[in-house]
């Protein structure tokens, strides 16, 4: 397993949400070897402000081109965002564990909050590719449409109900459930840590494997500075969030 | 176009270059070996090894400031068994100088980590931490008390023939003092700096961004700093100085060797760029060629004040 | 929407609002004057004062760093007679609180010069810079030496009724006893930090980017250093703290006083943007109504660690 | 005198010679306060790197718009090139004191050095409104025309020949020295010290008065850092090159 850091070529950053942003780079070293749930470690200025790399889950992988997906939330992704098409970039990557699937799985349901929904679609297009159903969920605030087909069939919640079921996503789940199947079923899920609780309690109750894709603030981003500890479950140990994540099956991590 | 000599000596401690790994910042080789030929670079430090296990700090251990970054990792490590049982036999094989970084929190403990490891062959060198900011009992009481620091020096000298570095904390008044001291007492080096103290709040929470409260601070931000604790051990005290603090560039590296450093170490640059070293010692030596110096040492301390 | 109270008080000295500008990025306020209105902020701290006018170091005086700048000013200063007759009267003139700040090499001079300036009505408050590193005399020595500035302080304490105010030097190991020191002495309050040493070389010249070799780093670099200070004094020392490093943004201004500062100063960041002040005041202020806050002193110290 | 802080917007930020860009921005403020050899402290960066303000003398005034040349040395500028038209900048002004053109003046001798030519078309464009006659020199490495038509009517002199007289600008001077007037003469001169000097020497044998417009590292640009001395050369004092300057008798200073 091997770690490049690429300067790459910027295809494409645009708005394609109210808050979402959507970055493609030609980045052929990282797309021959990424798979869903891994991130990438993304140096959004060349004059050392800020200092560190920001941390972004792949979203898109085709051919040579990997995208992310994006909110402005700070300095560094406000200067990512302004980067212009043509423009290189340094990505390190692909860093972390991503998802795992089972060999006998056969319903995937994916689960995102905000912008957590990022590393979904390209979950989903590997889940689809073996075959596997997928049913994905997306909470926001409100809504405020993707413009982007990576995002077609998709159930919606909004917390006011602007759009699909008023509520939050794992609710939204729930108020379909009866009609999901339940033979060989898996969760995958990405959001805020709240959202992350509370789909820990429902699978948990419905006794259905989840995993969960989780955030922490980095360094180093591949296990050097032991910046990134979240509490292991069976242990009094800490597990590193970039080296032994992001992805971790809900019942190794104490969120 | 003649070759320069890159290859310095810290002690008896040879090194193809003087470009280091600093404590912390590269874990034990492993994962930063994925990116970067650890054959190129002169030295890795290995993170801070205690007699028993750590686990550290719980969450949040990092935040980033202007140019520089806090850290309170609280010398999270697997402990001097697991660090010979599964780290060294790794080092062991990828052909690389190793300098294993101690930090302990009691005189007893510094010796008898050193005892227990002064014969692995794989380890050239022992640099003392007894600047981390972070843990109570083994940082800042140590590292910020001359006479600690002077015993903890004499306690080591007689264990080993190994090179002995002693790593100095910057949250002093007066750091030629304890250069001079640890001098005195055998030691073949020192490194300066480690990090500043430093801490940041949110202020909607009113909480530290660091659990720990405080934390070291690195990185860019600190590199003036760093600059003017190797120029005053450098004037001062006659003892070579390997200096870290913000290195960024190989400009950075030249800066500092300037200054009066024989060696350099890279911290957080390796988070940033984790070929960031291979990138200093080629700078070095292009800068080198150009400016018609054959060996590297002729730099070491050669600034006209 | 009820007014946010942004007055604070520091010993008998009362400041409409807790912001002052930091001695050294003002001058004596007649340049600012023309870009910032002073009668707003809290007060304007004087370029240090010394008995005898100070040409000071020659060029180069500065160099940026990341996040920072080094400057070895040293002291340049009109002196004690013509800051008199030529600077108070336009600083009588301009209606803000003037605190003045006084650097000297010896003990009498810090003598003599508050005796000489006591009796000026337009001056609220006297801050003795005891930690400037630029002037071999007048810095380091006093200002990292315990006993010298305990002295200098209980000499000055019985010449004036006028708070006093102790700058401290951050080049320390332990700064809250400095802090205690001063208290002791019968200091009003405490200003943390002054700049930290730090140096800078052109590698192509070997020289140091400063004439002085060393000069004090200042800046958003520093700032985690500061807070850090701040923190430390807050926590151990029941002395009014003034804040000052780095402060470049109310939110900024806000984290040192949750750090236990009762007021801050704004230095570098005046020559970036000379209306940081005005800024910084608005800031506090809708932070304040935001945050339910009445007074800005129940902010003070407000921190949960 | 006052003086402002305003966002401003570009109009104009393009390559005009190999190494000289042309900086135009909406500052109505500056424009209407602002003289010849006066400068302008512009911050390159909202991200606060590099930290510091970077000054620029003021090449160009037409109603409410100001010019600047700038060469790229460093981050600050390279960031400064990077600026987009439509984007606005924080430009601080008018700054210190500018050339003086005295009563009698007829004929003026404008000298510039590489990118020491910045301050010279504005002071050149007050001089000829005034009616007085003015010669421009300019000297560089080696030719690389503007494209720029600020530039008109220029002698030049480059250090290979490349285009018109062969050696510095003060030679070329010194070349055509005949066929100036001697009578109410004056000259201005911008550019690296050593050619300062070499002015400074030719004009005072020659007894002709000259104003040259020094260079120092800034911290505040106004008065307030003193972190830009320069030598008096009456007393032992120091100047402040903000301050003071940047525009100073050439008898005042010593180089
Ligand atoms: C493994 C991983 C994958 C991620 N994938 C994505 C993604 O695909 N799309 C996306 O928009 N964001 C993603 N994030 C979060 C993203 O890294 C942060 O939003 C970004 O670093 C913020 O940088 P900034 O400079 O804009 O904000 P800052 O100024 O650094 O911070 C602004 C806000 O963002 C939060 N934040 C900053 N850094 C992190 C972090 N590392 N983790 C969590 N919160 C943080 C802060 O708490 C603060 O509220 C991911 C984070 C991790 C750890
Ligand atoms: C009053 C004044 C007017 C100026 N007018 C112009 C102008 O019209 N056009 C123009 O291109 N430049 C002008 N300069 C110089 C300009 O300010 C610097 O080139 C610029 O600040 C460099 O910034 P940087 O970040 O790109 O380079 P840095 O990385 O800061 O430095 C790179 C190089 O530039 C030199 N330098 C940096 N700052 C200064 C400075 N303040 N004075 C002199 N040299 C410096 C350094 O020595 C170094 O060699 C002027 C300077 C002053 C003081
Ligand atoms: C995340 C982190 C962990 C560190 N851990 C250690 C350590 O275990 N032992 C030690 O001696 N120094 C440690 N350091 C200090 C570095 O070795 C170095 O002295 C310091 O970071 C300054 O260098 P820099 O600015 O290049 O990072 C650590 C630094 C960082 C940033
Ligand atoms: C150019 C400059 C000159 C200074 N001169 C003085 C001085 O004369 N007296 C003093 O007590 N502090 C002086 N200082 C220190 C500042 O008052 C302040 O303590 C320090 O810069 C840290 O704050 P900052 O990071 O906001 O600048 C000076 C600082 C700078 C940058
Ligand atoms: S971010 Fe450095 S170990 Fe995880
Ligand atoms: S640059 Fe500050 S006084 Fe001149």
């Amino acid at each position: 397993m091997s770690v490049c850091i690429d300067n790459c070529e910027v295809i494409e950053n645009s708005q394609v949400a109210e808050n979402i942003y959507f970055l493609k780079t030609v980045a052929p070293n990282i797309a021959r070897e990424v798979y869903p749930g891994q991130f990438c470690n993304i140096l959004v200025s060349d004059y050392g402000t800020p200092l560190l790399r920001r941390p972004f889950s792949v979203a898109f992988r085709e051919k040579n081109i990997i995208g992310f997906l994006y909110d402005i939330v700070g300095m560094g992704t406000e200067l990512l965002s302004k980067v212009d098409v043509g423009e290189k970039i340094s990505i390190e990557g692909p860093l972390g564990n991503g998802f795992n699937i089972d060999g006998s799985l056969e319903v995937a349901l994916l689960l995102g909050g905000g912008i957590g929904i990022a590393p979904l679609p390209f979950l989903r297009e590997k889940l689809q590719k073996r075959g596997i159903n997928t049913l994905t969920f997306w909470g926001s605030k409100t809504s405020g449409k993707l413009n982007l087909s990576l995002f077609d069939n998709i159930y919606f919640a909004t917390d006011d109900g602007s759009e699909g079921f008023q509520g939050n996503v794992v609710e939204s789940v729930g108020n379909l459930w009866s009609s999901i199947s339940h033979a060989n079923l898996k969760a995958y899920a990405c959001g805020p840590t709240p959202m992350l609780i509370a789909a820990q309690n429902f699978f948990q109750e419905k006794n259905v494997p989840l995993e969960i894709s989780v955030e922490s603030r980095m360094a180093c981003g591949f296990g050097i500075c032991q910046g990134c500890p979240i509490k292991s479950a069976d242990s009094d140990e800490y597990k590193l969030v970039c080296k032994d994540g992001p992805v971790f099956n809900s019942k190794e991590v104490v969120l | 176009m003649s070759d320069v000599n890159l290859s310095v000596k810290i002690g008896s401690l040879e090194l193809k270059n003087p470009v280091m790994l600093a404590s912390g910042t590269v874990g034990y080789g492993e994962e930063i070996s994925r990116i970067v030929d650890l054959t190129q670079v002169g030295a890795i430090i290995t993170k801070s090894i205690s007699l028993e296990p750590r686990k550290g700090n719980p969450p949040e251990r990092i935040w980033e400031t202007s140019s520089g970054m806090l850290n309170a990792i609280g010398l999270a490590n697997i402990g001097l068994k697991r660090f010979v049982d599964e780290k060294i036999p790794f080092l062991e094989k990828i052909n690389t100088t190793v300098i294993c970084n101690i930090a302990a929190s009691s005189f007893d403990e510094y010796a008898e980590c050193v005892k227990s490891l002064k014969d692995i062959e794989t380890i050239k060198a022992f640099e003392i931490n007894v600047s981390c900011p972070n843990v109570k009992d083994g940082g800042l009481l140590f590292g910020n008390d001359i006479n600690a620091v002077r015993e903890i020096t004499s306690l080591l000298r007689p264990i080993t023939d190994k090179p002995l570095i002693i790593k100095l904390s910057p949250n002093t008044a007066s750091i030629k003092d304890f250069a001079q001291a640890v001098k005195e007492e055998g030691a073949d080096a020192v490194s300066a700096i480690n990090t500043l103290v430093g801490t940041a709040f949110n202020i909607y929470t009113r909480k530290p961004r660091i659990k720990n409260i405080t934390g070291g601070l690195s990185g860019p931000a600190i590199k003036p700093v760093a600059l003017a604790k190797v120029l005053e051990i450098s004037r001062d005290v006659d003892i070579p100085v390997i200096g870290v603090g913000g290195i960024s560039s190989w400009e950075d590296a030249a800066e500092f060797i300037i200054a009066g450093a024989s060696a350099v170490q890279i911290g957080t640059a390796n988070f940033v760029n984790p070929k960031i070293s291979e990138e200093v010692i080629e700078g070095l030596r292009s800068y080198c060629t150009a400016m018609n110096i054959s060996d590297i040492n002729d730099l070491v301390a050669s600034y006209t004040l």
